[in-house]
C-alpha cells in the first residue's frame, strides 16, 4: 500500500476518534485541550513519569508481539490475559524455591524462562482445544483466561498465601535481591527493556524475514491452500499459539519480577486485551505496534493525572484507546468498501 | 448456612434475571448469524445510562428505556461496522466492548455512589401466598417476572412465528433468504439491534434492581463474557440458554455457602467453575459431532446444539 | 511507517506547544501532602473518611494542601505501582504521604525507602512495630475494638433470630481483631443484657477476600448479604468498606424482611438506606491527621505508631474522637439506653471485653479467667474465638 | 410467457454472455444446455435477480420488466431449484416449507405440505430435519415450496446430479405433471439423455453465446455438434510416452466428498502417461486428483505410490483461492516451494523468482502480489512453482482462462518437463486438450470410471457420449 494512502488512513483515524472524544468532553464542558496537555505532561514531560509510560509499554509490547504471531497465523488468540497468568505463574514459582544455591541473577533468568514456559504450555492448550476438540479459540480461550484466573486466585488464597492471611493482596514479597536491577532515579529495570527490544526485533525478524514466519503468514492466509506446499497449518497454527502464549507468559514474568515483585491477582493487569486493540489498531501489521503501544501506554500512564489535577476520571483513557480502534476498523471498512466498489 | 429452598430458588432467579436477558438478547442476534462480542461493555454502559437517566428522571421506567436504546445503539454501531461495512464481528465487538465499559465509567463517575431509585419488589396478588412457589416465584420486582416471561416468550418467537423463522433462517443460509426475497442484511442489522437492546436492559436490571446503584465497580463486570459463554453452553436454544443462567446463579450462591465446607478453595473458585464446563461442553459436542457412535451422538445432542453456520460471517449480497 | 513516526512526531511538537501556552495550575501552598485511597473517595466508606478528613485538614492546619488519588489498587489501575504514585506526589510537591489500606504495605515501605525526605503516614499497617519501617514512615489507626464491640452489642440487642451475620473482608489481624471485638459485644449484649443462652447466639463471617467487591476476584459482597439474610440472619455487620450489606437489607425490608445492617467506616454511611441502619461505628481521621501532619509540618515529626482512643467524654465529637458510633434512626429507644450504659462502662474501665476466660476457635486458651489481653495480643490476633463461626486463615 | 432478448453481461472485461435470446412458454419445458463455462449459470442468475444484466431486455408476458432482485423475481412468479439447494439444514423439512412465506401457519402449511407430496408422490417427513434429507428429497421439498409460492416458471439446475435413479424419476414426473398444468419450465442440463426425455425445446449454449436451438424430434448428432466444438473426427495425440512402472494405485477408493464423490474407483497410473480425466463437472475429477494428491483422505479404500508430498504438485482449478496465498508475492511463493535457509533475506528466492518471470513470461514484478495477477500468469506460476524433481503433476483445467498460445506453450512446458519416469494427470472440461495431450482417458460420470481408454483408441463422438452418460456399458 501507498505510503500516501496509509497516511490518510492514519489521518483519518486520529481525527475521527480525536474529534470525537472532544465532541464528548465539549458537551461535557471539559476543555479537550487541557485533557491532552494533562497527559502529556503526565507521560512524557518528566524522565519518572516516562518510565511509568515504560513500565507499561513493555508488557504490553510483549503481549503485542505474541499476538501479532498468531494474527498471522490467522487466529483470533483472546486468551493472552490467561497467558499473562500463567507466566507470571511460572515466574513466582521458580522466585519462591528456596535454597537453590542460584545466583539471583540466573534464577531471574530461569524465571523469565519459566514465564515464557508456562505461557507457552497455556497458548498450547488453547491451541489443542482448537485443533484437536474442536473449541473455537475464541471461546476456549476466554474460557482459559478465567481458569487461570481461578489458578491465581487459590494459589494467592491458598498454598502461597501470607503466613496468617488470605488477602487478595498477593503473596509475600520476594527477598530483595531478586528484584531485578533498576539504577538510581529509574524505575524500569533497564534488562527488561533491553528484552522487549530484542523480542520485538526477533518478532519482525522471524515474521517479515524468516522462512517460518513466511510459513505462517501462508498457512494464516489460505491454510487450504498452504497444505500444497508442503505447510501443515495446524501444526504451525500451534506453534504460533505457543510462541504467542510465551510471549505474553513472559510478560507476565516481567510482571512479577520487576513490577510488583510478588504475585498479585490482578497480574495481567488488562494487558492482554489492551494489546488485542493495540494489534488490531496497527491493523495486524508489525512496524506500527511498538509506536501504537507507547501511544496507549503514554495513555494509560497520563490517565493517573487527570483525576488529580483535573478530577476527571482516569477512565477517559479507555474511552480515547476504544474511539482509536473503532474509527480505525470504521476507516479500514469504508477504504475496503470503496475498493470493493471499483 | 441453613438454606431456605424458597428464598434460594428466590435469590437465584434475581441474581440470574439480568444474565437471562443479556443471554436471550444474544442469543437472538447470533441466530440471526451475528457476533456481538461487546455484551461486557454494552452491559456497563446500559447500567450507567438506566441509573443515570432513572436518577436524574426520578423514573425507573424512563431509565430502563435509556439504557434498552443505549444497548441498540451499541448494536447499531456493530450492524453499521460489523455486518454492513463487514469488518471482523469479533475484532468491532471487542474494541466496543472495551469503549463502552470506558465510556460507562467515564460518563458515569460524577453519579458513582449516588442513592437512586430502585425497582420495588411486586408481589403478585394471591400467587404470591402459595406456600413454598409464592416466596420462590411471585414475590420479585419486574425485572424478574420481565426474565421469566422472556423465556419462554424468546422460544416462541424463535420457533413458532415468521419472523422468528427468517431469524432462524438468516443465520443458516443467508443466500438462500435472498433468494426467497428476504433482505439478510436488514434482518441482521435489526436483531443485532434487538439483541442489543436487550443487553442494555440487562444493565439497567443490574443498577435499579439487582444491585441498584452505580459505582466503579458496578459489580456487573464480567457478567457480559459469561452470557456469551452460556450462549454456547445453551446450544443457542433461548431455553437452555437460560437454563445455563440459572445453574450459574446457583453455582454462584452455592459458593457462598461452600464456603463452609470447604474451607481450603476459595469460593471464588466456583465463580470461574462455569468455564472449564463451557469448554468441557464444547469438547463433547466436537466428538459427539464426529463419532459415529448413534449412543454417544444422541445423548450429546440432548445438551448441545451447532452454532448457526453463517455465525460471525460477512454476507455479501451477489 | 514514515509517516507513522512523522505523525507522532508532529504530534508531540503540537503538546509542546500547548504546553508553554498552558498557565501553570494551582496557587503554592506551604504544605502539600498526598493522600492515596484504596477505593473510590466518594465509597460512603472507608476511603470516603479519609478524603473528608483530608479536606478537613485545608481548613485546620492552614498552608496544607490535599493532592489526593483514589482507587489505588492493581484491579482499578492496573500496572499501576504505589511507588509510582507517590513519585507523582513527591513531583507535585507533596511533603508528606498517606496510604490509607493494609494492602499498600510493601510500596510504601519501599516508596519511603525511595524518599527518605519525605514523610509517610500507613495506616493500619504496624511496620513501625515490627521495626521494618524507615524513621520517616509511621502507623496510624483507631481503636475501632470499641467501634465495632458497639456495633456487636446493637446488633444483637436489636436480633430476633439471634443470628448475626459478618460481612467479613480478607483475613488478617486487623479483621480478625475487629470481628472478634464485634462478637464480644454481641455476647456481652446477648448473655449479659439479654440474659440469654450464649449458646443461642449464632455470630458467622463470610470473607470475601479484599476490602470491596472486585468482580471476579473476589466473592460479591451483594450475593454473601443476601444469602446471610437467607438464611434467618437479621443483622449483618459489615467489615468491608464498601456499603453492600446495607443496600442490601434497605432492599430486603422492602420487601417485607425485618433486617437491619451495621455498615462501617464512614460516619454518614447511614444514608444509603436509613432504615435499615442500626447505626455505624466508623474512623474519625481528623485527630490523627492533625497531629501527625501538624508535627512534620513544624519539624517535629517522630516515627511514630498511634493507635487513637475514642474520645471517651464524647465519641461522636469529630474534633476529639477518633473511633465513634453513630446510632442510625431504626434503632430502638430500649437499645439506645442499653447502649449508653454500655458505652459508659467500656470508657470508665469497669468492662474490658478482652478479659478471660476466653477460648479461640479451636478451642485452645486465648486468655486464661480475669486476665486481660494486651494491645500486642489484641493487635496481633491469631485466630477467631471460640463461639464464631468461620474461616480464621 | 418470457422472452430474453439479446442478453449480455459483463464481468469488467470478460463477457460472460453475449446477446443471448430465448423464449420460454407455458406448458412447456425448455432446455438449454452447454458445456462448463457456456454462461448457462450466468443466464440464470440473471433470471432469478441475483446479479443484474449488462444489456439487452427482458419480456414478462410481453411487457418489459427489470429484476433488481430475487423478491422481484419472486413477484412475477420465477422461482428456481439450485443445483446445490438453497435451503436451512438445520432447519426441519416444514420449517423449510415456511421460510418467507406470507401465510404463517403451521398448521396450514403443513396441510399444503401433505397435499403436494401426496399430488407429486413424494414422501417427507415435516419433522425431520432436512440435513438428513437426500439431496433428491431436498430437491422436492424446494419444488413444491416454488409451486406453493406459485411459481409460474420453474428453472431447474442440472437437477439430476447426486439423485438416485428412482428420484429421477419421481422428479420427471414431477415435472411433466408441472407443465401439463401450464408451468413454464426451464431445464439447465448437461445429460442429453434429460433432455431427450422431458423438453419440448432446446437451446444449445456455447462460450456465452447462442450456439443452436431445436424443437422436438431432437437431432442428437446436431446437439453434440454445437455443444462441443466442431472437432476433426479422431486426432492423434500430439505426444507419446511410453507407459512404464506403476506409479500411483487406486484400490476401491471410496469418498463422500462432493457432489457425487468416488465410488469405489479403482485404476493404475503408470510412469510415462499423460492421463486426461473428462466428465461433467463435479463427477469424480475433483475428488480423484485431491485423492492422489493426499488432500482428501479416502473414506475406504487405498491410494499407494508414491507418498511424499514433494513428488507430487497439485495444481487445483481455483488458482488464486486454492493453489495460490492471496497476500504473499511471487516471490514468497517460490521461497515457500523450495527448501531454503531459515532466514529470508532479499537476496532470497529472488534469482528464481526472476527466472521463472522470463522464462514463464509471468507479468509482474518478484514484489508483485499474487492476486493481482491475470489468470493466465497465475497460471504461469503456478507451473512455474513446480519443483524440476517432481514426479506426478497433477492438475485441472490446465488452460482454463488462457489464450491459445499461452495454452500451447503450457503443453509445451508440461511436456518437456515430464521426465520418462513421471506422470501427469489432469482434468479439463475440454475434450479437444484431452484428445491432444493425453495418452490415456479416464471418463467419471457420478463418481464412477465409466470409461478408460487408451486416446489413441477413442474418438471424440465416444466421449461425448461417455460424459453426457450415454454410454453406461463401458468398462
Amino acid at each position: 500500500m501507498s505510503i500516501i494512502l496509509q497516511m490518510r488512513r492514519i489521518v483519518m483515524i486520529s481525527v475521527l476518534a480525536l474529534s470525537a472524544v472532544s465532541l464528548l468532553l465539549m458537551l461535557l464542558g471539559i476543555s479537550p485541550l487541557t485533557i491532552g496537555i494533562t497527559l502529556a505532561k503526565g507521560s512524557i514531560f518528566s524522565w519518572l513519569k516516562f518510565n511509568h509510560v515504560l513500565s507499561v509499554w513493555i508488557p504490553l509490547l510483549l503481549c503485542s508481539c505474541g499476538l501479532l504471531f498468531t494474527f498471522r497465523a490467522g487466529l483470533w488468540n483472546i486468551g493472552v490475559e490467561g497467558q499473562v497468568i500463567c507466566g507470571a505463574i511460572g515466574a513466582t514459582l521458580v522466585l519462591r524455591l528456596d535454597n537453590t544455591g542460584l545466583p539471583p541473577a540466573a534464577l531471574l533468568s530461569l524465571a523469565l524462562f519459566s514465564s515464557f514456559l508456562a505461557g507457552g504450555l497455556w497458548g498450547a492448550s488453547a491451541g489443542l482445544l482448537k485443533t484437536r476438540g474442536g473449541v473455537n479459540e475464541i471461546f476456549g480461550g476466554l474460557g482459559l483466561n478465567f481458569v487461570a484466573q481461578g489458578a491465581v486466585l487459590w494459589l494467592i488464597l491458598g498454598p502461597w498465601k501470607r503466613a496468617g492471611m488470605a488477602s487478595m493482596s498477593g503473596t509475600d514479597l520476594f527477598p530483595r535481591e531478586l528484584w531485578m536491577w533498576v539504577p538510581q532515579g529509574w524505575r524500569v529495570a533497564p534488562a527488561a527493556i533491553v528484552l522487549v527490544i530484542i523480542i520485538f526485533l526477533l518478532t519482525s525478524l522471524i515474521l517479515n524475514a524468516s522462512q517460518f514466519g513466511l510459513k505462517i503468514k501462508a498457512a494464516g492466509f489460505n491454510p487450504q491452500a498452504s497444505r500444497l506446499f508442503g505447510i501443515r497449518p495446524n501444526l504451525i497454527c500451534f506453534m504460533a499459539m505457543i510462541i504467542g502464549g510465551g510471549l505474553a507468559g513472559l510478560a507476565g514474568g516481567v510482571q512479577v519480577s520487576c513490577v510488583y515483585h510478588r504475585l498479585i491477582p490482578s497480574i495481567s493487569s488488562g494487558y492482554g486485551y489492551l494489546a488485542l486493540l493495540v494489534v488490531m489498531l496497527a491493523g495486524y501489521k508489525v512496524a506500527p505496534v511498538p509506536i501504537i503501544c507507547l501511544l496507549f501506554a503514554c495513555l494509560a500512564a497520563g490517565s493517573i493525572q487527570l483525576p488529580i489535577t483535573l478530577q476527571v476520571d482516569s477512565s477517559l483513557s479507555g474511552v480515547i484507546q476504544g474511539a482509536l480502534v473503532l474509527s480505525g476498523l470504521l476507516v479500514y471498512g469504508l477504504q475496503q468498501g470503496k475498493r470493493r466498489g471499483h | 448456612m441453613e438454606v431456605s429452598i424458597p428464598s434460594l430458588i428466590a435469590a437465584i432467579l434475581v441474581m440470574a434475571a439480568p444474565l437471562v436477558l443479556a443471554a436471550l438478547g444474544e442469543t437472538l442476534t447470533e441466530k440471526a448469524g451475528v457476533v456481538n462480542l461487546s455484551l461486557d461493555g454494552t452491559i456497563l454502559l446500559g447500567a450507567m445510562s438506566g441509573f443515570l437517566v432513572a436518577s436524574e428522571s426520578q423514573s425507573a421506567l424512563l431509565g430502563f428505556i435509556a439504557a434498552a436504546s443505549t444497548g441498540a445503539s451499541v448494536g447499531a454501531v456493530l450492524a453499521v461496522i460489523g455486518v454492513r461495512l463487514g469488518q471482523s464481528q469479533v475484532a468491532v465487538g471487542f474494541a466496543l466492548t472495551f469503549l463502552c465499559r470506558d465510556l460507562a465509567y467515564f460518563l458515569g463517575n460524577p453519579y458513582a455512589r449516588q442513592q437512586g431509585p430502585q425497582l420495588e419488589t411486586l408481589p403478585i396478588p394471591i400467587l404470591s401466598n402459595i406456600p413454598f412457589l409464592g416466596e420462590a416465584f411471585f414475590s420479585h420486582s419486574i425485572v424478574v417476572y420481565v426474565s421469566l416471561l422472556a423465556i419462554p416468550g424468546c422460544y416462541y418467537f424463535l420457533y413458532h412465528t415468521r419472523q422468528g423463522l427468517i431469524l432462524r433462517s438468516v443465520g443458516e443460509n443467508p443466500d438462500g433468504c435472498w433468494a426467497r426475497g428476504i433482505n439478510p442484511l436488514k434482518v441482521q442489522v435489526l436483531y443485532t439491534v434487538i439483541g442489543g437492546g436487550m443487553v442494555g436492559l440487562a444493565g439497567a436490571a443490574f443498577s435499579l434492581a439487582v444491585k441498584p446503584g452505580w459505582g466503579h465497580p458496578q459489580g456487573c463486570e464480567g457478567i457480559g463474557w459469561i452470557a456469551l459463554a452460556l450462549v454456547i453452553f445453551g446450544g443457542w436454544n433461548p431455553v437452555r440458554v437460560a437454563a445455563g443462567a440459572y445453574f450459574f446463579g446457583m453455582l454462584q450462591l452455592l459458593g457462598i455457602y461452600f464456603q463452609d465446607y470447604f474451607t481450603t478453595i476459595p469460593p471464588q473458585i466456583f465463580q470461574v467453575a462455569p468455564f472449564p464446563l463451557m469448554i468441557f461442553a464444547l469438547i463433547l459436542i466436537n466428538l459427539g459431532h464426529k463419532s459415529r457412535n448413534k449412543k454417544l451422538t444422541g445423548w450429546i445432542e440432548l445438551f448441545s446444539g451447532r452454532p448457526p453456520k453463517w455465525l460471525g460471517k460477512t454476507y455479501k449480497p451477489a | 511507517m514514515k509517516s507513522l513516526i512523522f505523525l507522532f512526531q508532529s504530534l508531540v511538537i503540537l503538546c509542546f506547544l500547548m504546553f508553554s501556552l498552558s498557565s501553570s495550575f494551582g496557587a503554592e501552598s506551604t504544605y502539600p501532602f498526598g493522600l492515596l485511597m484504596v477505593g473510590p473517595a466518594n465509597d460512603h466508606g472507608w476511603s470516603q473518611a479519609h478524603f473528608e478528613a483530608g479536606q478537613e485538614m485545608e481548613k485546620v492546619l492552614p498552608g496544607t494542601k490535599m493532592i489526593y488519588i483514589d482507587k489505588v489498587n492493581p484491579a482499578d489501575r492496573p500496572g499501576i505501582t504505589v511507588p509510582m504514585l507517590v513519585d507523582d506526589l513527591v513531583s507535585k510537591g507533596a511533603k508528606l504521604i498517606i496510604g490509607n489500606s493494609d494492602d499498600m504495605k510493601d510500596g510504601m515501605r519501599e516508596a519511603a525507602m525511595t524518599h527518605p525526605d519525605i514523610k509517610f503516614i500507613h495506616i493500619s499497617g504496624d511496620d513501625v512495630v515490627t521495626g521494618k519501617a524507615g524513621v520517616n514512615l509511621s502507623n496510624l489507626m483507631g481503636r475501632m475494638e470499641y467501634g465495632k464491640m458497639m456495633a456487636g452489642f446493637t446488633a444483637a440487642m436489636s436480633s430476633k433470630t439471634g443470628k448475626i451475620g459478618y460481612l467479613g473482608p480478607l483475613i488478617n489481624a486487623e479483621t480478625r481483631r475487629l470481628t472478634a471485638a464485634a462478637y464480644l459485644g454481641a455476647r456481652y449484649a446477648w448473655t449479659k443484657i439479654r440474659k440469654k443462652d450464649a449458646a443461642d447466639l449464632k455470630f458467622k463471617v463470610s470473607w470475601i477476600g479484599f476490602w470491596f467487591n472486585i468482580p471476579g476476584v473476589t466473592s460479591d459482597p451483594t450475593l454473601v448479604t443476601n444469602s446471610f439474610i437467607n438464611s434467618g440472619y437479621d443483622v449483618i455487620i459489615s467489615g468491608i468498606d464498601t456499603t453492600e450489606a446495607l443496600v442490601v437489607a434497605g432492599q430486603k425490608r422492602k420487601e417485607g424482611k425485618n433486617v437491619w445492617a451495621i455498615p462501617y467506616d464512614y460516619v454518614g454511611a447511614c444514608t444509603t438506606a436509613p432504615k435499615a441502619c442500626l447505626g455505624v461505628p466508623y474512623f474519625n481521621w481528623i485527630p490523627g491527621y492533625t497531629q501527625m501532619i501538624g508535627n512534620a509540618m513544624s519539624g517535629k515529626w517522630k516515627q511514630e505508631f498511634l493507635w487513637l482512643d475514642p474520645d471517651w467524654k464524647s465519641i461522636n465529637n469529630m474534633k476529639t474522637s477518633s473511633v465513634g458510633f453513630k446510632a442510625g434512626d431504626s434503632l430502638g429507644e430500649k437499645v439506645k439506653e442499653g447502649l449508653a450504659d454500655f458505652q459508659a462502662s467500656l470508657a470508665d474501665g469497669s468492662l474490658n471485653l478482652f478479659t478471660g476466660p476466653l477460648n479461640f476457635q479451636d478451642g485452645t486458651v486465648f486468655l486464661k479467667d480475669k486476665i486481660t489481653a494486651t494491645d500486642d495480643q489484641i493487635w496481633n490476633l491469631p485466630q477467631l474465638l471460640e463461639g464464631m463461626e468461620g474461616a480464621s486463615k | 410467457m418470457i422472452e430474453l432478448a439479446d442478453i449480455s453481461k459483463n464481468f469488467g472485461k470478460v463477457q460472460a454472455l453475449h446477446k443471448v435470446s430465448l423464449k420460454v412458454h407455458n406448458s412447456s419445458i425448455h432446455g438449454i444446455i452447454g458445456e462448463n463455462g457456456a454462461g448457462k449459470s450466468t443466464l440464470m442468475k440473471i433470471l432469478t435477480g441475483f446479479i443484474s444484466k449488462s444489456g439487452g431486455d427482458f419480456f414478462f408476458h410481453s411487457e418489459s420488466i427489470d429484476l433488481h432482485s430475487p423478491k422481484d423475481a419472486r413477484k412475477i412468479g420465477i422461482g428456481m431449484l439450485y443445483q446445490e439447494p438453497l435451503d436451512f439444514p438445520q432447519l426441519s423439512v416444514l420449517d423449510n416449507f415456511m421460510v418467507g412465506t406470507a401465510d404463517f401457519s403451521p398448521v396450514n402449511q403443513r396441510a399444503a405440505l401433505s397435499r403436494l407430496c401426496t399430488n407429486f408422490g413424494f414422501n417427507l417427513n415435516p419433522e425431520s430435519k432436512v440435513e438428513e434429507l437426500t439431496v433428491g428429497e431436498r430437491q422436492q421439498l424446494e419444488l413444491m415450496r416454488l409451486i406453493r409460492d406459485g411459481a409460474k416458471i420453474l428453472i431447474l439446475d442440472e437437477p439430476t446430479s447426486g439423485i438416485s435413479e428412482k428420484q429421477q424419476e419421481l422428479l420427471f414426473g414431477a415435472l411433466r405433471r408441472l407443465r401439463n398444468d401450464g408451468v413454464a419450465i426451464l431445464l439447465v442440463s448437461h445429460k442429453l439423455e434429460e433432455i431427450e426425455l422431458l423438453c419440448d425445446e432446446v437451446t444449445v449454449l456455447r462460450h456465452g453465446k447462442m450456439a443452436g436451438y431445436q424443437k422436438r424430434p431432437f437431432d442428437r448428432e446436431e446437439m453434440l455438434h454445437t455443444m462441443f466444438d466442431t472437432l476433426p473426427v479422431s486426432q492423434p495425440p500430439a505426444v507419446k510416452h511410453i507407459a512404464g512402472d506403476p506409479l500411483l494405485n487406486f484400490h476401491k477408493v471410496t469418498s463422500h466428498v462432493g457432489r457425487s464423490g468416488l465410488n469405489s474407483v479403482s485404476t493404475t497410473i503408470r510412469s510415462g502417461e499423460v492421463v486426461g480425466l473428462a466428465g461433467v463437472d463435479g463427477s469424480g475429477q475433483s475428488v480423484f486428483l485431491r485423492s492422489a494428491f493426499g488432500l482428501l483422505q479416502p473414506e475406504s479404500g487405498r491410494i499407494s505410490g508414491c507418498r511424499e508430498v514433494t513428488t507430487r504438485a497439485f495444481i487445483p482449478a481455483d488458482r488464486l483461492t486454492e493453489g495460490l496465498i492471496p497476500g504473499l508475492t511471487i516471490r514468497e511463493h517460490h521461497i515457500l516451494s523450495k527448501k531454503s535457509g531459515p532466514i529470508i533475506t532479499s537476496k532470497s528466492g529472488l534469482e528464481k523468482t526472476r527466472d521463472a518471470i522470463k522464462t514463464y513470461s509471468i507479468r509482474g514484478t518478484s514484489e508483485t502480489e499474487v492476486e493481482n495477477l491475470s489468470g493466465g500468469n497465475l497460471q504461469r506460476l503456478l507451473l512455474s512453482l513446480i519443483p524440476a524433481d517432481i514426479q506426478l503433476i497433477l492438475m485441472e483445467s490446465p488452460t482454463r482462462g488462457l489464450d491459445v498460445q499461452s495454452a500451447a506453450w503450457t503443453w509445451k512446458h508440461l511436456h518437456a518437463r515430464l521426465k520418462a519416469e513421471g506422470a501427469i494427470i489432469f482434468a479439463s472440461p475440454d475434450f479437444e486438450e484431452i484428445m491432444e495431450q493425453s495418452t490415456r482417458i479416464l471418463v467419471f460420470y457420478n463418481g464412477s470410471i465409466t470409461l478408460d481408454t487408451p486416446t489413441k483408441a477413442t474418438n471424440y463422438q465416444q466421449l461425448s457420449r461417455a460424459v453426457t452418460g450415454e454410454d453406461n456399458q463401458q468398462q
